[in-house]
């Protein structure tokens, strides 16, 4: 385990994701994105003098896997915080050792309510998240729609997945809470690459605009095979449409559908930074990416505001920060939830480009 | 036509042959005699590349006996293996086919499909049952006829008359006979020793991997001690 | 005296194939019965209706003044029937012992419970089913055999391994399908010797099929030879060898082999 | 509504189907579930779309060339894998379990070659579905069908009526006395697993075509496996029924009772067909004699 | 004594093993596959994790009454499916696991795909430890008894199994129901370690790890079960700091070990330690000859 140790001039960070499987795909970007951006830093001086170095390790996107991975982190790579998962299935295992490994851990994408609070409302004091949560953007995409005068809706829920069933829920609540009607409220599951079933279905109950709250592979499926089967109404979006790709992949179908996610999304800081990234691992950014970036600098800011790389005084510095600007937006921590307070952003697909409606709150 | 010299053979540490010399001439008819265990089968099998000899050699016709037991039925050699091994989810008639495998003579296959169905009409009857239904001895008749589909030149038989009726097997000796009138040379292995006998040309006597004795039909059945141990009395 | 089996009308079909034709017999306790018969006769087929691996179409099999029509083989193992099969049917990757250890089940009246805590019954009745075992095979001669892997066993002794197996289950009857295929006239005249040694110690009927008609001839007290599934001829072996039926149907023109 | 729900059903049936032929295909030889073989369809999707999108092939020529390496891809399985797990003489059933080494192995290669995204066939159809009335019918999905129907045509025509099927038949039923009788065993397996492949490619083909080309894309193999055994293992006609009948009833349970519930239905309907039908829909079963 | 990760692996190693203890039973001993067993460790874990986290209801009792239910579940699907053979078996088994997980996503109480969490940390190493040794001894004691012998028999020949008197159908059910009660039991551990459940975790890939281990450690063998059930859950922890190799190099090793090693690491037999050094012993002739084998194969192959 000597080698394992620390050298007295780096501080070591960790990352916990699926970097085999299949959902590796997002789990790699968010590494990547860290390493570069902590490739950035070190290049700059590091923090407090010291250099950052960051050790990504498996979790398969297994709760029990991600639990031993995060332990191991600390265990035996004696790290002072960690960032990841994506998924909330893994952060929620993972907080409720977060207790009493008393290292902090910032989750990416983990956007289940509980990942922060456990059930009975008591805080989970190490754990800490950069997404938006459920009921935050189900609600508010529900209101908008609502904002814009539309009376009825359908959607479609992924109901193997926490992501989809917590923001459908939350959407669905506040759209009948608003005077809307849900017409059709139809189910698929993960791995299910054909939807026509679902879709004839919604097409019957002639909605005026269809909810997706799925992944981008998904969705350019789902709205392909909607148009296909002459489904016209408009569809909308959330974070997980967040990718530059979904335009192309969707061929069309997408044209005039609005998502929300977070301001920064096509920034051109944000833009720079997918270039920069496209050179370096010659692959596509991912907004896991800029995940991992915005959980690197957070932490780098929390250390050199406190002076200390003390996984007690990140801990502190992370539930203090009242504004952070990562490449996902700005952001302030609130300290009674762990939740991060942004900005919800409005998007629309127009050709091959995602164009920036307006900030919605 | 077939010249065996010097053959042994091994199942992991146990030798089944140890330096077994022999020959079947044209047109002859062999017996192999010799009890249980006594490497009867580990013969055949070696024959046909079933089992790999560690020494010694194995000539047919002139010319070693491929490596591959899937090449040997081409040279003219056919092996009508012990316990049947019926194709069990094939018809009869496709059990049959298969012996005719490597043929491509449509007109001559539909003569031989003639010919074991006149020997054994039984096969006839049941032409479209799967071969696993039917019974031990009916089994045993669809082996023998998928080894005379093949219209080989030296046909092994081991233990064909094994499981079948007094009355069959009488006829099955009375076939093997006629099959080798069209000119067919058999090697037999039997332990109806007194039936092989009636039928064979000449005879090698197995004992443990070692052949024990040899000679024509009449040397063997004047020889007291052997009568004794495989005629019974 | 009141036959220890007694199967009455018993008719199978396969398909179209009629294997068995109404066929009766009784079976007299203490007694050796032939059951003789050209290939595809149905012989076979009446074993394995007796055993229940098949149920009649029609008829009533009585065993020890049982029914035991349509019974699972396993219930009828239990009755008491133990059998060979015409291809041999051991358990083939496990040892000669064991093979004979797994057919001793039903002497072990124990449960899970025992089992798990080791109980002195338990201990009894595993010691038992052991010693038992062992004096089976003593009484077959394979002994001498009992840690070699049963597959390995020369052909002869298989057969005889079936049989020890067939006998642990203390039956009052067994059924032998062709117990002397495959051996040369020294063997069957061994194995002639050797049913009726172990027929006087175990105390058992059996129930026979065999083509060696001199096996049949020196062992069996009684013949029946079947047909197209159906009785042509019973009798002594002596009274059916010259039988006519069965000359032409069965024995062709000489007699024995 | 129903209608549109029928055409649904069999267009995902179809898809099923025609990985299904060729996992059927491999079951009828060698008795074993080639788990791997949903894997091998992927493979193929992206050596296509390798020779379309990097080499600018037309599609077509890429197509084939997809196909042939699906071929090639499930030859070197037999020949590197299986055929040595049978030489061991080991259980059918290391088959199956190194098939499904070999699925974990192609799933995580693939995605360290070719990276988890989605990857798109550049579009080969001016229009992608056509209207009858009210109903519409996906213009891959007719063509998708219609593979698979050639597909089972000829599998069958050459299983039940030539040499080269009887020959495969008898391997089935007996692989050392098929050699002994002169069929060529080894050459048979390559000959089998390389159609199966190729048949596998064509799928991916399609499927990548329809759903894009991912690294997961091949557990839809898993579905294939369920139709096949639902049909009746090891027969190509009953394999095909039998993922038209699953394609169908999944989408009627989306349709009318609830997605959530699907695979549970649709798992409960085939549990119950094989109590009724204990070898599936069109299998055969040759009961041991005793 | 042990780092909190170091424990962490050594509890799974101790809950996998016990589940595959199960599995052992069902396909080395029996010859039975089951590609459900995710599903009846799902059972076990969802019954007892809601009665402790919402019932209050201490752990041992909890932990009997999910292995109980798993194995019911097992009774009442063994009933219907154990006459089916083969695959077709199999298939019904792979079903019910899935059954069982689209069910728990289905129905509320479970929380669905969001999950269950809340659940009290109560398997501790010792307790897990504890719980291995006990399934070992069942398991050990079970094949070592008549009802273990019949499970044998029934794996060497059916129809003769029967004709000794053996009852089939109740032996490939205790079995089976016994596999289930293992799986259950093993359910239950790992929800009272994670403290979360959600029914992604026990999908079809859990299912065939746990005969890929069992086929690895060899059919037949408990002692072979446990040691490959080691090497499974090893194997991703040795690789795990390879990333994105990391499920690569986890098949590719299945597949060598299936390939190299036909019996499994132990074949038919049990560990033992006089036969173990035995083996030491002839392991440099076993692997000069092996090398032989192979190299002379190519040879052979080379000149085809
Ligand atoms: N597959 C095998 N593995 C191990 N030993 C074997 C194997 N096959 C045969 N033997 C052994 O080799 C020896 C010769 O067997 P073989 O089958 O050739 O005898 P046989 O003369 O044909 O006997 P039978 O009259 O019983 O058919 C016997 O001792 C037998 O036990
Ligand atoms: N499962 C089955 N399906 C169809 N036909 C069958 C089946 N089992 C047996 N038969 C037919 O029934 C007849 C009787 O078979 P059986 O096995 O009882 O004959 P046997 O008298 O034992 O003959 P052998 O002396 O040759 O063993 C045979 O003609 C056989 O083809
Ligand atoms: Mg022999
Ligand atoms: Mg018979």
């Amino acid at each position: 385990k000597q080698e394992k140790q620390a050298a007295d001039d780096t501080i070591r960070i960790g990352y916990v994701s699926a970097l085999s499987g299949d959902t590796a795909l997002w789990g790699q970007a968010g590494l990547n994105g860290m390493i570069m951006t902590a490739e950035k830093i070190n290049a700059a001086g590091g923090v407090l003098g010291k250099q950052i170095e960051v050790i990504g390790l498996d979790g398969r996107g297994d709760p029990m896997d991600s639990v031993n991975a995060y332990n191991k982190l600390i265990d035996e790579y004696k790290v002072v915080a960690v960032v990841g998962t994506n998924f909330s299935s893994c952060n929620i295992p993972i907080a409720a050792v977060s207790d009493v490994k008393k290292v902090p851990v910032i989750a990416t994408a983990a956007s289940n309510d509980l990942v922060t609070v456990d059930e009975k409302g008591k805080l989970h004091p190490y754990s800490f998240r950069l997404c938006f949560i459920d009921s935050f953007q189900g609600g508010k995409m529900a209101e908008y729609m609502l904002d814009k005068g539309v009376k009825t809706a359908a959607i479609l829920t992924n109901i193997g997945d926490s992501y989809s069933v917590g923001v459908s829920e939350y959407t669905i609540a506040a759209f009948k809470a608003g005077g809307g009607t849900i017409v059709a409220a139809e189910e698929a599951n993960s791995g299910d690459n054909d939807f026509r079933a679902q879709l004839s279905k919604i097409a019957k109950s002639k909605p005026e605009v269809l909810f997706i709250p799925w992944i981008y592979n998904d969705v350019s499926l789902i709205s392909k095979q909607a148009r296909e089967l002459g489904l016209k109404c408009q569809f909308v979006g959330f974070d997980g449409w967040d990718s530059m790709e979904l335009p192309t992949l969707a061929e069309g179908a997408l044209e005039g559908a609005v998502f929300c996610s977070r301001p920064g999304f096509s920034t051109p800081e944000a833009k720079a930074y997918g270039v920069e990234y496209q050179a370096k691992f010659n692959i596509g950014l991912e907004a896991e990416c800029l995940y991992g970036n915005d959980g690197i600098l957070w932490l780098a800011q929390v250390i050199e505001e406190a002076g200390s790389y003390d996984p007690e005084a990140i801990r502190a510095g992370l539930e203090n920060t009242t504004f952070f600007d990562g490449l996902l937006g700005e952001m302030e921590n609130d300290p009674l939830t762990h939740n991060p307070k942004r900005e919800l952003a409005i998007f629309t697909i127009k050709g091959a480009d995602e164009v920036f409606v307006e900030m919605y709150n | 036509m077939l010249k065996i010299n010097n053959l042994h053979a091994a199942y992991g540490g146990i030798k089944a042959l140890k330096g077994v010399s022999l020959e079947v001439n044209e047109g002859e008819v062999v017996a192999v005699l010799g009890s249980n265990g006594a490497g009867k089968s580990t013969l055949l099998n070696c024959i046909s590349s079933v089992v790999k000899p560690t020494e010694g050699s194995i000539e047919f016709l002139g010319n070693l006996v491929p490596k591959h037991d899937y090449d040997v039925v081409g040279t003219g050699l056919v092996h009508v293996p012990e316990g049947r091994q019926i194709f069990t989810h094939l018809t009869v008639r496709d059990n049959l086919l298969v012996g005719a495998y490597l043929r491509n003579d449509p007109k001559g296959i539909k003569e031989d499909l003639d010919r074991v169905h006149k020997l054994f009409p039984r096969l006839k009857e049941r032409e479209n049952q799967y071969g696993g239904h039917l019974s031990g001895g009916e089994q045993q008749m669809l082996a023998i006829s998928r080894g005379i589909m093949a219209r080989p030149k030296l046909m092994l038989l081991d233990e064909p008359s094994l499981g079948l009726a007094p009355i069959i097997v009488n006829q099955i000796f009375e076939i093997i006979k006629e099959i080798n009138k069209a000119g067919t040379a058999i090697m037999i292995v039997e332990q109806n020793a007194f039936k092989a006998l009636s039928i064979c040309d000449r005879a090698y006597i197995l004992n443990v991997g070692l052949i024990e004795k040899t000679g024509t039909r009449e040397e063997i059945l004047c020889d007291d001690s052997l009568s004794k141990a495989y005629l019974g009395e | 005296m009141t036959p220890v089996l007694e199967i009455k009308n018993v008719t199978k079909n396969f398909g179209g194939v009629r294997a068995i034709d109404d066929f009766s017999v009784k079976i007299e306790p203490g007694k050796i019965h032939g059951l003789i018969g050209p290939n595809g006769a149905g012989k076979t087929t009446i074993f394995n209706n007796i055993t229940g691996i098949l149920t009649p179409c029609n008829g009533t099999i009585i065993f020890d003044e049982k029914e035991i029509t349509g019974k699972k083989p396993h219930e009828i193992a239990q009755y008491g029937i133990g059998r060979t099969f015409q291809n041999i049917r051991l358990f083939s990757n496990l040892s000669v012992l064991q093979n004979v250890i797994l057919a001793c089940s039903m002497d072990a009246q124990y449960n899970l419970i025992d089992a798990f805590i080791r109980s002195p019954r338990y201990r009894r009745m595993e010691k038992q089913i052991s010693e038992k075992a062992m004096s089976l095979l003593e009484s077959v001669g394979l002994d001498g055999n009992c840690d070699e892997i049963a597959s390995k066993l020369p052909y002869g002794h298989q057969r005889k391994l079936e049989i020890a197996r067939a006998i642990a289950l203390n039956p009052k009857l067994i059924l032998l399908d062709e117990p002397a295929a495959g051996m040369n006239a020294d063997e069957s005249a061994e194995l002639v010797g050797f049913i009726l040694e172990i027929k006087e110690r175990h105390e058992f009927t059996v129930l026979m099929i065999e083509h060696h008609m001199d096996v049949v001839t020196n062992l069996c007290d009684y013949v029946t030879v079947l047909n197209f599934g159906k009785t042509i001829a019973s009798g002594t072996p002596a009274e059916v060898k010259k039988n006519e039926h069965v000359i032409e149907a069965y024995l062709g023109g000489a007699e024995g082999c | 509504m129903f209608l549109q729900q029928l055409v649904n059903g069999i267009s995902v049936g179809g898809i099923y189907a025609l990985i299904a032929s060729g996992y059927a295909l491999i079951y009828s030889l060698l008795g074993f579930s080639n788990w791997a073989h949903g894997e091998v369809a992927m493979l193929g999707a992206y050596v296509a779309l390798l020779f379309t999108a990097s080499l600018q092939l037309p599609f077509i020529a890429a197509a084939i060339i997809g196909i042939g390496g699906a071929a090639i891809i499930s030859f070197l399985n037999e020949r590197l894998a299986y055929r040595r797990i049978r030489e061991n003489k080991a259980p059918t059933m290391f088959l199956m379990i190194a098939a499904m080494g070999l699925s974990i192995v192609f799933q995580n290669g693939s995605m360290l070659l070719f990276g988890a995204k989605f990857q798109k066939f550049p579009p080969i159809m001016p229009v992608s579905s056509i209207s009858i009335g009210s109903v519409h019918v996906g213009v891959l999905d007719l063509l998708t069908l219609a593979v698979a129907a050639v597909a089972l045509i000829v599998l069958e025509i050459v299983i039940t009526k030539t040499k080269f099927g009887l020959g495969i038949r008898a391997i089935a039923s007996n692989t050392a006395t098929a050699g002994l009788l002169g069929i060529n065993t080894n050459k048979m397996f390559a000959l089998v697993f390389a159609i199966a492949g190729a048949l596998a490619g064509m799928a991916g083909v399609l499927l990548g075509l329809k759903y894009n080309v991912y690294p997961t894309m091949g557990n839809i193999g898993l579905k294939a496996f369920i139709a096949s055994v639902f049909g009746g293992l090891g027969s190509v006609r009953g394999a095909i029924v039998g993922a038209i009948v699953i394609g169908v009833t999944e989408v009627m349970v989306s349709g009318y009772l609830s997605s959530g519930l699907r695979d549970l239905i649709t798992f409960a309907l085939l549990i119950i067909i094989l109590l009724i039908k204990p070898s599936g829909l069109m299998g055969v079963s040759v009961e041991e004699k005793a | 004594m042990f780092s909190d990760y170091t424990q962490g692996i050594m509890i799974i190693a101790c809950i996998n093993m016990i589940a595959v203890l199960g599995i052992s039973v069902l396909t080395g001993f029996t010859r039975l596959f089951s590609f459900g067993n995710a599903g009846f460790m799902s059972i076990g874990a969802y019954t007892s994790a809601l009665l402790t986290a919402k019932m209050g209801m201490p752990f041992i009792p909890a932990i009997l009454v999910g292995i109980l239910f798993a194995g019911i579940a097992a009774y009442l699907l063994g009933s219907l499916t154990l006459k089916l053979k083969g695959d077709y078996f199999l298939i019904t088994t792979l079903g019910f696991g899935e059954m069982v997980r689209v069910l728990f996503n289905y129905i509320p109480i479970t929380g669905g795909a969001r999950g269950l969490s809340g659940i009290p940390k109560y398997t501790t190493l010792p307790i897990a430890v504890i719980c291995l040794v006990l399934a070992v001894i069942i398991a050990w004691t079970l094949i070592h008894s008549k009802y273990g012998r019949n499970f044998t028999a029934i794996r060497e020949q059916e129809i003769a199994a029967e004709s000794v008197g053996i009852d089939i159908t109740r032996s490939k059910k205790m079995a089976f129901v016994f596999s289930a009660m293992f799986a259950g039991w093993a359910g239950a551990l790992y929800a009272h370690n994670l403290m979360f459940l959600s029914p992604m975790m026990f999908n079809l890939a859990k299912s065939a790890e746990l005969t890929i281990t069992v086929v690895i450690g060899g059919l037949g063998s408990l002692t072979g079960s446990i040691f490959g059930s080691l090497v499974v859950t090893l194997l991703p922890e040795i690789f795990r700091s390879l990333a994105n190799y990391r499920m690569f190099l986890y098949g590719l090793a299945v597949v060598l070990i299936i390939i190299l090693r036909p019996a499994g690491l132990f074949g038919y037999r049990e560990f033992s330690i006089r036969k173990s050094i035995a083996f030491v012993k002839a392991a440099p002739g076993t692997i000069t000859a092996l090398l032989k084998g192979k190299s002379s194969k190519d040879k052979m192959e080379a000149r085809k």
